[in-house]
């Protein structure tokens, strides 16, 4: 075993959590499991980008992290509200059953 | 050879006796009544006796081996090297300690097979003997102990073993539904707890002051610093020794009337009576209760020097004659409430209160050896005198019981005011239980004193010495020995004497020979008992032997001055302790024996041929002396301080902790504020601020959504999956491609 | 790096990761579940075994440690390691963890996968409040206690569960506030968080010790409770189920003495002696306060809850007589009450299971339809009641043997523990009348003539209570020994500093 | 920076965490894990001396986000689902087979980078990144100075989340305007 932790290991353990995402978005039909499956997504490039930052020394990785948590609450509080509306509607919130506007 | 390492064997063998018992003498009983109720109680009965030939042994090897004190270590108990406190689990074995295990496990023997007769048929049988298995082992740990500490371990564990077996039937209501057993174990475990507080700070202290609290290290440091005028110093206290040590036996004092029922807190012990009769014998009559007067021997050494230094509490008495005053009004005051009981077991429950203040008041005036002689007397003979009330108890029941088989209850239809144990309803037993009335006699006659029963020679010692030391309390004595031959002789008559006053009486029955039997060696010991430590007859006699034991005169103070320090320290005049005569004195012997037949003569006189019928009102009623007998002590605690507590406790938890504390202080005044505070950054912060921007943006958004929803099309899913598609083959394409 | 300690530490996560990993499970078919909780109790107390095994008595210092950097640059660092103060603290907290969790297994019936997570959880952080030797990591841990205990109160309790759960809550949470800002006083002019640097540095902080004594004493005194913050004490035991009463009264009451002897000792040992006499006080209003007012209860569990300020109230004063004999004295009455009390508890809890009331009027003649049930909780009253040969005893009387020679407590000591040995009476005052009025008289109602007796497991965990009960009673030395040597070290500190001041 | 052991364990913690959350039946139960993993993150941000982020990470993500989750999971009462098998099989069974392949691709990818040698080190001091200042402080001086523009962006941008909130979390009343 490597006797130090860097930044390779950061980078293997986002991907694996980037991809569990990614299969957690395509996989399920619970549109609020895909929204936390986003929120897993992003949480994994934080992880790199805050990794890289200490990597090169640099807060610009930190900074950038910053705005993507800002980005990510606003982008859940409205994707939670789009689906509490489309609950309203439809009684459902089965990812596939929105297809109202099938072109 | 020698028997010392058999030591540990005295408490090891009753424990075997209660685990067996507590763990399957239950199943035993139940699965075969008769032989599982054999079994029990001679497994019990047995490791006893077995507990006595060990003490025997002991004896002998203390005889043979020059009557040092031996100690027997077991192994550390609390070990705290950083407070330089250590406490071991050992064992003293010295004459004192023998001669208690001696009575403990001697007397147990006894009224441990009576009790086989006596809770014959019990559902409860075998708790009753892991009781007993329980309470010989807490009393071996209490005499054999050889520290303070250890003591106290068997001090707390009769007192556990007595609330056990006083409220031994738990369920049982009175006539009022009161659960009158189990308040009367509760009364005597918080009495005896308010007398171990003394004894827990009497002990903290010595710790202090001599650094352990094993017998020999405490007496022999004390001694030392006696001699040398130390000061004592801890916790930033500096006081002289004999200052700390009037603390320290004034506290065990406090112990001494919790555990042996002297004024004030002697009120427990009558109530004790509600337990089964061989408890009331064993417990409350020979062995637990003069738990107190052993502790008072074995301080001794404490007591004489500050009898020697002259300390004072307060400038007012030193503690060994307040011992002394508290033995004396003890004897006296109970001696005198004795008169006007009406139950056979209240009778003798006070006379062993005031039998004990004899024994308080002996060891107070410095009288050891004839404390400890009363001690050993009294124990066969009120042993004795319970066991045979219980047989008469017994007798009376079976009587009742007769009654109600054959059909006689239409003529005492006052049946159910009954009661076994009440003088009033028996009479004329004499002729029904002979082999009782005998023993009964016997007990009862050296109880008050009557030559040459073991009673006399014991209580002649006592008063003896202090007529010589200490005259007030020899009168108050003196009337005390008077009012005991009255009342004795008043017991004897209301039971055995004049005609049966109810139907049971008439009918009442010997007890089996289980039971006689151990009255019966009782009774033996109560004539021969005197033997034990028989003075001189005249003075010349004692001259003759330079005023020491020798022979068969004074046996018990030749075997135990060698466990009383205080008699070898007083001859080399390091102490003043006062030594008993050695002689009999005839003044003495007479003014006792006058008392003896002079009380039984005013009973007989007074008593003679009443009452006619149960509900004749006492002889004295109307006298003096009967307003006299009802000492208020016990009205004042349980009419007076125990609802004052209670009232206290329910307001404390009410209306202070509930009321006040826990629901205005906190869940008003704390959540009041909060809450305020709380509404405040809600309605005027938040409604008026924040809301009015977020309309006006949210219109905005509104029509925005419009233009954007008409780029959705089809299902999510597919998008993202092309959204990846695309990121991987970006992905691929830069790392392999573009490179 | 030993990692023991944290292994120990969070092995009960593991367990909290096994139990999420199982299926949902079936109602009445939870016993996966119980199973993965039990044994990683289980486990987590041989791990503190093993703990046991490699600590060495002899050597006062902290041993076994865990430590490095974590935030270095706030000097907070991931600090763990035991010693002669906390080691039994640490057996204590997994032990009773474990018969908590495994005395639940009939009692709990709803949502039982969170309830032994936030069990798990719970443990989780008891043991890291006792090995963390960083400042910031022991707020953390203790701060993280708190949650778990709040939804076992809150979930799971009687009927007037989310009151008590939130008062619990909120009381130890203001007050523990406190304590975080002179945490961080105290680190930001040191410069670190951890605790042995922060005693060696005392200087830089010792203007504001009286303040800082307070802010910590505040939080703790709550915690324990001192009398006269217990106001959330009697609700949140009553409310509680019996696991959580059991953990309440056998740890989480420890984290408060625990903290007073770890922390306010030695980082402000002048601020300590000037008020021990007053904490003195408190402690001894409250051993008398707490054994008045439990007599008068009506139910047992708030009589045990407000029996529990009385023995803490013995507890405090054994600390603050800050010498050998009393600080030892408080550790071990501290498991002490955590086993007698504990097993009260469990005790009641059986009892409650059966009938649904806590009512002792509604009981009594118990020990004819109980026999075993009523002779093992005898010895449990006994041993709260402090009889010689039982474990109470011991603790109660180093303790008082401590105050009397308390230089702390000069010039009158004999005063205080004249008055603390009162609480010897009155626990037997409103003991025998609790076991009186439970287990004696006349068995009338039909509920109680319907008990059945211990089952076996139920039987098994008495036991297991009561062989600590009458070890400790019977051959204590072995314990104390476990801390003697820290605790002399402790108070050498303390009395340096008491030369110091004279 | 961190240990082998502790990254590994926090590692497993964080996909084990991950993987509960893609597998669990229940939503509630996808959340909760969705906190630990976040949680785990979070250390991980404290291991790498970005003590801010983390603790932005643990309040805004494992504390704001996640509440808002279950908030609105207890709303919809939607926490019992059909177990994450049953769900995936349907009649897209392209969309899975095709999602599962390109997964792969993309850690096959990843371990093919890491296995080449990882990242270029060469020239990287990698010691900068220990000392560096990462105190609030230093990092609201960053975003201040030189990242102003996006940080009023993403102001806006939080703004109209908010009200785009507000507007779809009306009830319409029956008869209202529903263009």
């Amino acid at each position: 075993m490597p006797s130090a932790v860097n930044i390779n290991w950061y980078i293997a353990l986002s991907s694996i959590l980037f991809t569990i995402g990614v299969l957690g978005v395509l996989l399920r039909r619970n549109a609020i499991i895909l929204f936390m499956s986003v929120e897993l997504m992003l949480n994994s490039a934080n992880l790199l980008f805050v990794a890289f930052a200490r990597h090169l020394g640099q807060l610009d990785g930190q900074v950038l992290v910053f705005f993507v948590i800002t980005v990510a609450a606003a982008e859940v509080a409205v994707g939670l509200a789009l689906i509490v509306a489309i609950f309203r509607t439809k009684k459902s919130i089965n990812i596939d059953e929105i297809n109202l506007l099938k072109g | 050879m020698n028997t010392f390492n058999l030591a540990p064997l005295i408490l090891i063998l009753p424990v075997i006796g209660l685990l067996l018992n507590g763990l399957f003498g239950r199943r035993f009983v139940e699965a075969n009544p008769a032989n599982g109720e054999r079994l029990t109680g001679w497994l019990a009965s047995l490791m006893t006796i077995g507990a006595f030939l060990v003490s025997l042994s002991l004896f002998l090897s203390l005889l043979a081996h020059g009557f040092e004190p031996i100690i027997v270590p077991l192994f550390n108990w609390i070990d705290i090297p950083s407070a330089d406190f250590l406490v071991n689990w050992a064992m003293q074995v010295d004459t004192l300690s023998v001669t208690m295990m001696l009575v403990v496990t001697g007397v147990g023997s006894l009224i441990h097979i009576y009790a086989i007769g006596y809770m014959h048929g019990d559902p409860d049988f075998s708790r009753f003997f892991t009781y007993l298995n329980l309470f010989i082992f807490f009393m071996l740990i209490l005499v054999s102990g050889s520290s303070y500490l250890v003591m106290f371990v068997g001090w707390e564990g009769v007192g556990l073993c007595s609330y056990l077996l006083i409220s031994f039937w738990w369920a049982r209501l009175d006539k009022n539904g009161v659960p009158a057993n189990a308040n009367a174990g509760r009364k005597a475990m918080i009495m005896n707890r308010i007398g171990d507080f003394g004894v827990i700070l009497a002990m903290i202290l010595l710790f202090w002051t001599f650094g352990t609290l094993d017998y020999q290290a405490v007496f022999s440091g004390a001694v030392e610093m006696f001699e040398a005028n130390h000061m004592v110093a801890f916790g930033g206290l500096s006081v002289p020794l004999p200052t700390v040590l009037t603390a320290v036996t004034a506290l065990f004092l406090l112990g001494v009337t919790g555990k042996s029922a002297q004024i004030p807190l002697y009120t427990w012990l009558p109530d004790a009576m509600a337990g089964p009769t061989p408890v009331s014998a064993l417990i409350h009559a020979a062995t637990m209760v003069t738990a107190g007067v052993y502790l008072l021997v074995r301080s001794n050494v404490l007591y004489e020097i500050v009898r020697t230094s002259g300390a004072t509490i307060l400038g007012l008495i030193s503690t060994p004659n307040l011992v002394a005053w508290v033995g004396a009004l003890t004897a006296f005051f109970a001696a005198l409430i004795a008169f006007s009981q009406n139950d056979i077991k209240k009778v003798l429950a006070y006379s062993t209160v005031s039998q004990l203040g004899f024994m308080v008041a002996a060891a107070g005036s410095g009288a050891y050896v004839a404390a400890m002689f009363h001690l050993v007397t009294h124990a066969f003979f009120k042993a004795l005198l319970f066991l045979g009330s219980g047989s008469v108890i017994h007798g009376m029941e079976h009587g009742h019981h007769h009654l109600a088989h054959a059909g006689h209850g239409a003529t005492h239809t006052d049946d159910d005011g009954f009661d076994p144990q009440d003088m009033r309803y028996m009479g004329g037993l004499r002729r029904r239980m002979p082999t009782t009335f005998i023993v009964y006699l016997i007990g009862s006659l050296a109880l008050a004193g009557i030559i040459p029963l073991a009673g006399f020679w014991s209580k002649d010692e006592i008063l003896l010495h202090d007529q010589t030391y200490a005259t007030p309390i020899f009168i108050v004595l003196a009337i005390a020995a008077l009012g005991t031959a009255f009342y004795v002789a008043r017991q004897l008559i209301m039971v055995f004497f004049g005609k049966p006053r109810h139907a049971a009486a008439e009918h009442a029955a010997e007890s089996p020979a289980l039971m006689t039997t151990p009255l019966v060696v009782l009774a033996g010991l109560t004539v021969f008992g005197g033997l034990l430590n028989l003075p001189y007859l005249t003075r010349a006699m004692a001259e003759a032997n330079h005023n020491h034991p020798a022979g068969i005169f004074l046996m018990l103070e030749s075997w135990l001055e060698h466990s009383l320090a205080s008699f070898e320290l007083a001859e080399e005049g390091i102490l003043a302790l006062p030594r008993t005569p050695v002689y009999l004195s005839l003044l003495v012997a007479g003014i006792s024996t006058a008392l003896a037949v002079g009380g039984l003569l005013l009973g007989y006189l007074v008593y003679r041929g009443r009452p006619r019928t149960s509900s004749e009102p006492d002889r004295l009623a109307r006298t003096p002396i009967w307003w006299w007998s009802v000492l208020p002590l016990n009205s004042l605690y349980m009419k007076g301080f125990v609802p004052l507590f209670n009232r206290f406790s329910v307001w404390l938890a009410d209306k202070v902790d509930w009321a006040f504390w826990h629901d205005f202080v906190h869940d008003r005044v704390i959540r009041d504020i909060f809450v305020t505070g709380a509404e405040f950054s809600a309605n005027v912060l938040d409604a008026q601020g924040v809301d009015g921007v977020v309309n006006g943006a949210g219109k905005t958004t509104q029509r925005l959504a419009r233009g954007l929803r008409l780029t959705q099309t089809g299902y999510a899913r597919t998008y993202a999956l092309a959204v990846l598609l695309g990121a991987v083959g970006l992905l691929v394409y830069f790392l392999f491609m573009a490179g | 790096m030993n990692w023991i300690l944290t292994i120990v530490t969070f092995l009960p996560l593991i367990g909290v990761l096994a139990i999420l990993l199982t299926n949902p499970p079936k109602r009445g078919s939870e016993n996966l579940v119980k199973g993965i909780a039990v044994v990683t109790s289980a486990i987590t107390f041989l791990g503190t075994l093993l703990i046991l095994m490699r600590f060495d008595p002899g050597t006062p210092g902290l041993q076994l440690v865990d430590r490095f950097d974590w935030i270095p640059s706030w000097g907070i660092q991931y600090f763990l390691g035991v010693d002669g103060l906390s080691i039994l603290m640490v057996l204590l907290t997994s032990f009773i963890s474990m018969l908590a969790i495994a005395s639940s297994w009939n009692a709990i019936k709803t949502q039982v996968k969170q309830f032994y997570i936030f069990c798990l959880l719970l443990e989780t952080g008891m043991l890291g409040v006792f090995l963390a030797q960083d400042l910031f990591l022991f707020y953390i841990f203790w701060e993280f206690t708190l949650v778990p205990m709040y939804f076992l109160i809150g979930i799971w309790g009687g009927a007037r569960r989310v009151y008590a759960s939130i008062k619990f809550f909120l009381y130890t949470m203001a007050a523990s506030l406190l304590m975080l800002l002179a945490i961080l006083y105290m680190g930001i002019n040191a410069g670190t968080f951890s605790l042995p640097d922060l005693i060696a540095g005392r200087a830089a902080f010792a203007g504001a010790q009286d303040l800082l004594f307070l802010g910590f004493f505040l939080a703790f005194a709550v915690k324990v409770p001192i009398f006269p913050f217990h106001s959330w004490l009697p609700d949140a035991h009553t409310e509680a189920p019996t696991a959580g009463s059991i953990i309440l009264a056998g740890v989480l009451l420890k984290m408060g003495t625990y903290g007073l002897i770890r922390f306010n000792l030695p980082l402000f040992p002048e601020a300590a002696y000037r008020y021990a006499p007053a904490i003195a006080v408190l402690a001894i209003i409250g051993i008398i306060y707490g054994a008045i007012v439990s007599f008068a209860q009506k139910d047992v569990k708030k009589l045990v809850a407000y029996s529990s300020i009385s023995h803490l109230g013995f507890v405090t004063l054994g600390i603050f007589s800050l010498n050998a004999a009393g600080i030892q004295g408080a550790i071990l009455q501290g498991v002490n009450h955590g086993l007698s009390t504990g097993a009260l508890f469990f005790l009641v809890g059986v009892l409650y299971e059966q009938t649904h009331t806590r009512d002792m009027s509604a009981y009594g003649g118990v020990w004819k339809i109980m026999p075993v049930f009523s002779v093992l909780s005898l010895i449990v009253v006994l041993s709260s009641m402090g009889l010689p040969g039982l474990n109470g005893f011991v603790g109660e009387f180093t303790i008082l043997l401590g105050s009397m020679g308390a230089e702390s407590l000069a010039p009158r000591p004999w005063i205080f523990t004249a008055f603390a040995t009162t609480g010897v009476i009155l626990a037997a005052v409103y003991l025998l009348w609790m076991f009186q009025r439970v287990f004696m008289g006349p068995a009338e109602t039909k509920e109680v003539k319907g008990l059945r007796d211990m089952n076996r497991g139920e039987l098994v965990i008495m036991l297991s209570f009561l062989l600590f009960i009458f070890w400790i009673g019977i051959a204590p030395s072995l314990y104390f020994h476990l801390m003697d040597s820290s605790v002399s070290a402790l108070v050498s500190h303390l009395s340096s500093t008491l030369m110091a001041l004279r | 920076m961190i240990h082998p052991i502790p990254f590994l364990l926090l590692a497993a913690v964080a996909v084990a965490a991950a993987l509960g959350m893609l597998l669990s039946h229940n939503a509630v139960h996808s959340a909760l894990y969705l906190v630990l993993n976040f949680i785990t993150v979070a250390i991980f941000y404290l291991a790498l001396n970005a003590p801010f982020i983390a603790m932005v990470q643990v309040t805004v993500y494992a504390g704001a986000i996640v509440v808002l989750f279950l908030f609105v999971i207890m709303l919809l009462g939607a926490e019992r689902l059909r177990s994450p098998v049953d769900e995936v099989r349907g009649p897209e069974r392209f969309h899975r087979y095709t999602a599962i392949l390109l997964a792969l691709v993309l850690v096959g990818v990843a371990a093919y980078l890491l296995f080449q040698g990882g990242v270029d080190m060469t020239g990287v001091d990698t010691t900068a990144g220990a000392t560096l200042d990462a105190s609030p402080q230093a990092l609201g001086l960053a975003l201040f100075q030189s990242y102003v523009f996006p940080f009023q962006v993403t102001g806006v941008l939080l703004l109209a989340a908010i009200a785009g909130v507000v507007i779809f979390g009306h009830t319409k009343k029956r008869g209202e305007d529903n263009a």
